[in-house]
């Protein structure tokens, strides 16, 4: 099977798995297999990619041609296939959790939660894979659309004005100003290919850069840049799997993949570098890194709290983009990977609570460790690897951003990566923390002297939640050591047209 | 030669001009100053006629007859142009005056009236006032 | 034992491991028996750098051996051993994994041959020690741990910034000795500092120490400031600032101590105390110096560890640590009375008294480079340290007025463990050698002159006489219960009321701007719907000869522009 | 120091009956004044042997000893005028810190009888 062919079945895999859910829609058990069976299928087809990656193959292959000019061209490239691969493996994670949670919270109409959840994974790798602006705005629009219904599924006023939120900030963004970048591009190179490099080298006059930037960081409203973040918090009436793939995974890292392919592709870094046209965008992302976390310090519910928390994260990779050295796109990719992990497992834990504990308030959580260790065990190695300390993964990503600071003198922004990370322990730590450590409001006074033995009585989510949680919150801890390997492998990532492999 | 502010002769020789403007201001008069929407209709159509009689009269070629070939070759006609035209433009003003016609009568069934006063007040006073029972069915 | 990458991997393997030990005993064997391990995993190994290896091209190295760090990895893995001990009693799971890993950290952390290991251990002592005070489970711990983790992660990340800041200047990451030039060294130097308790920076100390459980305290008061002490020495040696920093930090612990009800946040001022003397050697940095630094290092551990132990004994029995609520307890714990004593005449460096030998060098050191306010700083340090800690602790838990209190004698553990400790405060007080025999540089200073002794007797037992003096007359400060107030006011009360005004200086502005803006945009609408309205002049129905006369001038006007 | 002898002798460890003769007032006073006479003799004891000094004030006979009342002295009086200004009542930091909460909290023997918690 030639990378082309394995790049469309990666492609083809969730789609057919969306028909075959849809036909089983009355067998609860085969479709929940089916959609378990497609992930793991999609990840052993996308890891069989990510070799030959590795080995320098760039596949490349031309599905139609719209018109003259205009074809639907996937060519995959070392970012993309990093996040082909964290998208379609933690696909596998949260489709076993979608499971237990939607059993769990005994949800309905959950044959349509999966087909769409196929649909967006699809989008997502296509996104992941598209070789040209054209084709990505076409999957980022599906990927938009597709997440509508998963969003609004309670199909409850507050959901449906929540999706409606989400879909229309989304919706705008991309239209009025991503479409009309990729537009501008096109018309200023008469091409949109994704070129090492960048293609805009000498095609434009260096003063309309930042704005041509500006629409396309508008534009791509998922990755959540300040003015445009308002519908990450409004998509959390989504049902807790929805969350925790889409808006820890496919949805925000498309968001800002595009954003650093936009950048490292269409820009170059090295251009962008020299015409210090992502200034302003640093600023903006650091705004938002910081005013996102204040917010999130003060949000009592916790999933809106890790909404704000994903908001000021996602700002984390835009900043690496803007910084414009080799470093700052390492540092933001590697992020991708480290924030999806921790992330995903922060808000696999808060279903794992609703499931087991129907709280959704983090005031609520006083003392609920002793019932639920592992979950809350999880959390903490998770918001570990967030705030960025050292035996987990986050660091890493932290380290290389501080470094691209560094590299681009920008010391006010290591400021502003010390003062976040601060801000992170105050409000991710504070959880599990309070968790274990407070004594249970409701509860007299704890017993007093006696040091507390976890009580046995274990009241944690289904098996089905649970197994995915503690997966990826070893997977923090893993990719702290194993992070040598994927330094190699973003170091591949072209900064100038010269080092096109 | 000094400028000649006002040539004379030029003003005096298009007589027919300033007949057709005072039959269009008589015409327009009509239309601005009466209230009854029959009277406007008409006014409107005298405007309408001194608008078509200027292009005819300016297409008249001296010693040209009517443009309707009579099979002779050396009969010398007027410029045919502003009567094809004019043509059109009279059956168009039919239509509009037809149409007009009609809009007065469902006026007239509806407000009783055709005085565009009455009718104002009427409208006034079913928008904002006491509503008044009309008899038409609307 | 198999040359492994770094002590600290035992005490990590062993935090693994310890929770799936049901059987207590058995738990509580392997606990004493990892720090033992730990020790003989680098016991006979020659001084060099082992654990190195290439991690994204840069040279990491685990584990560096040499005199500086062979002395401290002793100490650490000795306070390890002498924190469990004690700890015996405690079937707390967290509190022990938490014990190991920070002891694990913090002898990953002395032995980090490169600053990105230091970092990592460095995170990882800030980390671990939280839970220490988390374990105690109330409100004001949960409060007191936040605020500590902040602190300490703080540090931590001013350090990563400041290794980051230097990796792209010098291009390496070795852990050697750096000078105050650049940004890079002032924030590695200032993330040392908020380790080391400097002024201003070290309230977390007094904060959270008396927060952590009665066993978690004797482990806290033994990795953490230690562990910046010796950062210090090994990057800052000879830092002219350090001594005046030093200074500083002898003298006014001694004044918040004197007045402290809280005996445990005593031991912590006297700690910072300590730490003062400790930074005054590095400071100096000559090699006399930094013997004393590491001597007195060494020593302080021993008996700053055996003071916490005896006031953590009395705590157990009689549950408080207030001075207002303690005394006459000698009459139900005598031993721990005496070990208190021990504890106590060690710090305030008695002759034939740990303190005595290490304290004595820094002394000397700095007398010798002719910093004359600093040796004067120094002695008054040294009396207001026999002040809080030589004669208040054990006078007002054991003697003064008779609390009531009919206790047991403190558990056999606890008893064994401080018996040790104080054994070796003794027997480093009498035998300096078995101490100089280890200290980085060639040691040739004898203690034991008649000048020190009798000088070192005079000044100490004045001072008793003083005290005696100041009681008899009713004029020694009485201990009530009160809380005293540190820089830490500022950021638990001044700070909060400044971002409460802030907020609702912003709030208000805010909900102004918002008002005033939509009062502005109500008004525009309400103009819009009278001008375009169903009774708007410009949406009336309006007649329609009027319209054709506005037609007519319309025709006029643009007949006259024409031809303008 | 101890103000009224308690009975029970024989409920108290060995080793503490023999320290309990500090109870008696008068034992306290003879103590005192042997601490004077060690002092006095130490004073003295400077023109026996020769110092070796660091600094110029060190020559002085005793200054060690005198240097030592007087900087305990000060100290006090130092701390008890800082006391004024620092001094707050227990629950100044009420829900956040540790000192008006039950210290048994920290691991005290469960039969730990004082730290009447604050009222």
């Amino acid at each position: 099977m030639t990378d082309a062919n394995a790049l469309l079945l990666a492609l083809a895999i969730p789609a057919i798995a969306m028909f075959l859910i849809a036909a089983s829609g009355s067998r609860p058990n085969i479709r929940d297999g089916i959609s378990v069976a497609a992930s793991i299928a999609t990840f052993a087809v996308v890891l069989r990619l990510l070799e030959s990656i590795i080995a320098g193959a760039r596949p490349s292959v031309t599905l139609v041609e719209v018109m003259p000019g205009l074809v639907i061209n996937f060519s995959i490239e070392p970012l993309g296939m990093l996040f082909a691969t964290v998208a379609s493996g933690l696909w596998i994670v949260t489709a076993i959790y979608s499971i237990g949670y939607m059993r769990g919270a005994h949800e309905k109409k959950q044959t349509r939660f999966y087909i769409c959840f196929a649909l967006a994974i699809a989008a997502a790798l296509a996104i992941a894979f598209s070789g040209n602006l054209f084709t990505l705005f076409i999957f980022y629009e599906v990927l938009t659309l597709s997440t509508y219904p998963l969003v609004a599924h309670k199909e409850t006023p507050e959901a449906r004005a929540g999706a409606r939120v989400y879909l229309g900030i989304l919706m705008t963004t991309s239209i009025l100003f991503l479409l009309v970048a990729v537009i501008w591009t096109w018309s200023l190179t008469g091409t949109m290919e994704f070129r090492a490099g960048g293609i805009l080298e000498g095609n434009i006059d260096p003063v309309f850069v930042p704005f041509l930037l500006a629409l396309f960081a508008f534009g791509i409203g998922k990755a959540a840049l300040m003015p445009f973040h308002r519908w990450l918090p409004a998509a959390m009436v989504a049902p807790t799997p929805v969350s925790a793939l889409l808006h820890a995974v496919a949805v925000v890292k498309a968001g800002v993949f595009t954003m650093l392919k936009v950048g490292t592709y269409i820009f170059g870094i090295g251009f962008l570098g020299r015409t210090g046209a992502s200034e302003w965008l640093v600023w903006l992302a650091a705004a938002t890194i910081l005013i996102a976390s204040i917010v999130a310090l003060t949000k009592d519910d916790l999933k809106a709290r890790l909404a704000y928390s994903t908001v000021s994260q996602l700002s984390y990779i835009t900043l690496g983009m803007a910084l414009a050295n080799q470093m700052g796109v390492v540092g933001g990719a590697m992020h991708i990977v480290m924030h999806a992990m921790g992330k995903i497992t922060l808000f696999m834990c808060a279903g794992a609570i609703y499931v087991a504990a129907h709280k959704t308030k983090v005031s609520e959580l006083d003392g609920l460790g002793r019932k639920m260790p592992l979950t809350f065990i999880a959390f903490a190695i998770a918001s570990f690897s967030i705030i960025g300390l050292p035996p987990f993964g986050g660091a890493w990503s932290k380290w290389y951003l501080l470094l691209s600071a560094a590299d681009a003198g920008q010391l006010v922004i290591i400021g502003v990566l010390m003062l976040s990370s601060l801000l992170n322990v105050a409000y991710l730590l504070s959880i599990p923390a309070r968790a274990f450590f407070s004594p249970p409001k409701d509860q007299m006074a704890h017993s007093l002297g006696a040091a507390a033995l976890p009580s046995k009585g274990w009241e944690e989510a289904p098996l089905f939640c649970l197994v995915p949680i503690c997966l990826t919150a070893l997977g923090c801890i893993v990719l702290f050591f194993a992070v040598g390997g994927i330094y190699e492998y973003l170091l591949s990532i072209p900064i100038s047209p010269e080092t096109a492999p | 030669m000094p400028e000649i502010i006002l040539d004379l002769d030029f003003v005096l020789g298009h007589y027919n001009y300033w007949m057709f403007v005072i039959l269009m201001m008589t015409g327009l008069y009509v239309t601005v100053s009466r209230g009854n929407l029959i009277k406007k209709i008409v006014g409107l159509n005298l405007f309408q006629t001194s608008v078509f009689m200027l292009y005819i009269s300016m297409g008249k070629i001296v010693g040209g007859t009517a443009p309707i070939l009579t099979g002779d070759p050396d009969t010398v006609y007027s410029n045919p142009l502003p009567h094809v035209l004019i043509l059109t433009a009279i059956v168009v003003g039919i239509a509009t005056t037809a149409l007009a016609l009609a809009l007065v009568i469902r006026i007239r069934e509806t407000y009783g009236t055709v005085e565009e006063d009455d009718i104002l007040k009427m409208e006034h006073e079913m928008d904002f006032g006491v509503r008044k029972p009309d008899g038409g069915s609307r | 034992m198999p040359e492994i990458g770094t002590p600290a991997l035992v005490y990590m393997i062993a935090a693994l491991v310890v929770p799936f030990v049901r059987p207590a005993m058995l738990r509580q064997l392997l606990l004493l028996a990892v720090p033992v391990l730990g020790l003989l995993t680098f016991w006979q190994l020659p001084y060099g750098t082992y654990g190195a290896f290439n991690l994204m091209n840069m040279h990491i190295g685990l584990m560096r051996l040499d005199a500086l760090s062979y002395v401290f990895g002793l100490i650490f893995s000795l306070a390890a051993f002498l924190a469990l001990l004690y700890a015996w009693h405690v079937r707390d799971t967290v509190q022990q994994v938490a014990t190991l890993l920070y002891a694990g950290a913090g002898l990953g952390a002395v032995f980090a041959a490169d600053l990105v290991t230091l970092f990592v251990f460095w995170e990882g002592t800030a980390l671990a020690s939280v839970f220490l005070i988390w374990a105690r489970r109330t409100e004001g711990a949960y409060a007191t741990g936040m605020r500590y983790l902040i602190v300490q992660v703080g540090s931590g990340v001013i350090l990563l910034a400041g290794i980051v800041l230097f990796y792209r200047e010098t291009g390496s990451i070795a852990f050697s000795r750096m000078d105050l030039e650049s940004p890079a060294t002032w924030a590695i130097f200032l993330a040392f500092g908020i380790k080391c308790a400097f002024p201003l920076l070290h309230n977390w100390l007094q904060d959270a120490y008396p927060a952590a459980t009665i066993t978690g305290t004797v482990t806290l008061s033994a990795f953490t400031t230690k562990l910046a002490v010796y950062a210090l020495a090994r990057g800052f040696p000879g830092t002219e600032l350090l001594i005046y920093i030093g200074a500083t930090m002898t003298l006014f612990p001694v004044f918040f101590a004197a007045v402290e009800n809280n005996l445990r946040r005593v031991l912590a001022y006297s700690l910072n105390n300590q730490l003062g003397f400790m930074v005054v050697g590095v400071g100096i940095g000559t090699p006399l110096a930094l013997n004393g630094t590491v001597a007195h290092a060494f020593c302080h551990i021993l008996y700053k560890a055996l003071l916490f132990m005896s006031v953590g004994a009395v705590m157990y029995r009689t549950g408080t640590s207030k001075a207002s609520e303690l005394g006459g307890l000698y009459k139900s714990m005598p031993l721990t009375m005496i070990f208190c004593v021990v504890g106590a005449m060690s710090i305030s460096a008695f002759p034939l008294f740990s303190g005595f030998i290490s304290k004595s060098l820094i002394l000397s050191a700095s007398a010798d480079t002719g910093h004359y306010f600093v040796w004067l700083a120094l002695v008054v340090a040294s009396v207001g340290v026999l002040e809080h800690s030589g004669i208040k602790i054990p006078y007002f838990t054991f003697f003064a007025h008779d609390a009531g209190h009919r206790v047991k004698e403190a558990p056999f553990h606890m008893l064994l463990a401080m018996g040790i400790t104080a054994a070796l405060c003794i027997g480093l007080g009498v035998f300096p050698s078995l101490l100089y025999g280890i200290l980085p540089y060639a040691v040739d200073y004898t203690p034991y002159t008649v000048t020190h002794v009798v000088t070192q007797l005079q000044l100490l037992l004045f001072a008793g006489l003083a005290f005696a003096v100041l009681i008899r007359t009713g004029l020694y400060p009485a201990e009530i219960r009160s809380v005293n107030l540190d820089f830490d006011w500022t950021y638990r009360r001044l700070l909060p009321a400044i971002i409460g005004a802030l907020r609702h200086v912003i709030v208000g502005t805010w909900r102004f701007g918002v008002r005033i803006t939509m009062g502005r945009v109500d008004r525009f609408v309400a103009g819009i719907y009278r001008a375009h309205g169903p009774q708007g002049p410009l949406a009336r129905t309006w007649p329609t000869g009027s319209m054709v006369l506005w037609i007519a001038v319309l025709l006029g006007m643009t007949l006259v522009l024409a031809y303008i | 120091m101890t103000d009224h002898p308690n009975g029970e002798g024989a409920g108290m460890p060995p080793l503490a009956r023999l320290l309990s003769f500090i109870d008696k007032p008068h034992n306290v006073t003879r103590v005192f004044y042997l601490l004077l006479a060690v002092c006095i003799a130490l004073g003295l004891s400077d023109f026996l042997y020769h110092k070796h000094a660091y600094f110029a004030v060190e020559e002085f006979p005793a200054i060690y000893g005198i240097f030592g009342f007087i900087a305990y002295v000060t100290v006090i009086f130092l701390a008890k005028g800082l006391r004024l200004i620092i001094k707050r009542p227990e629950d100044y930091y009420e829900p956040f810190a540790i000192d008006t909460e039950d210290e048994r909290a920290a691991g005290s023997d469960p039969e730990a009888t004082g730290g009447k918690p604050h009222a």
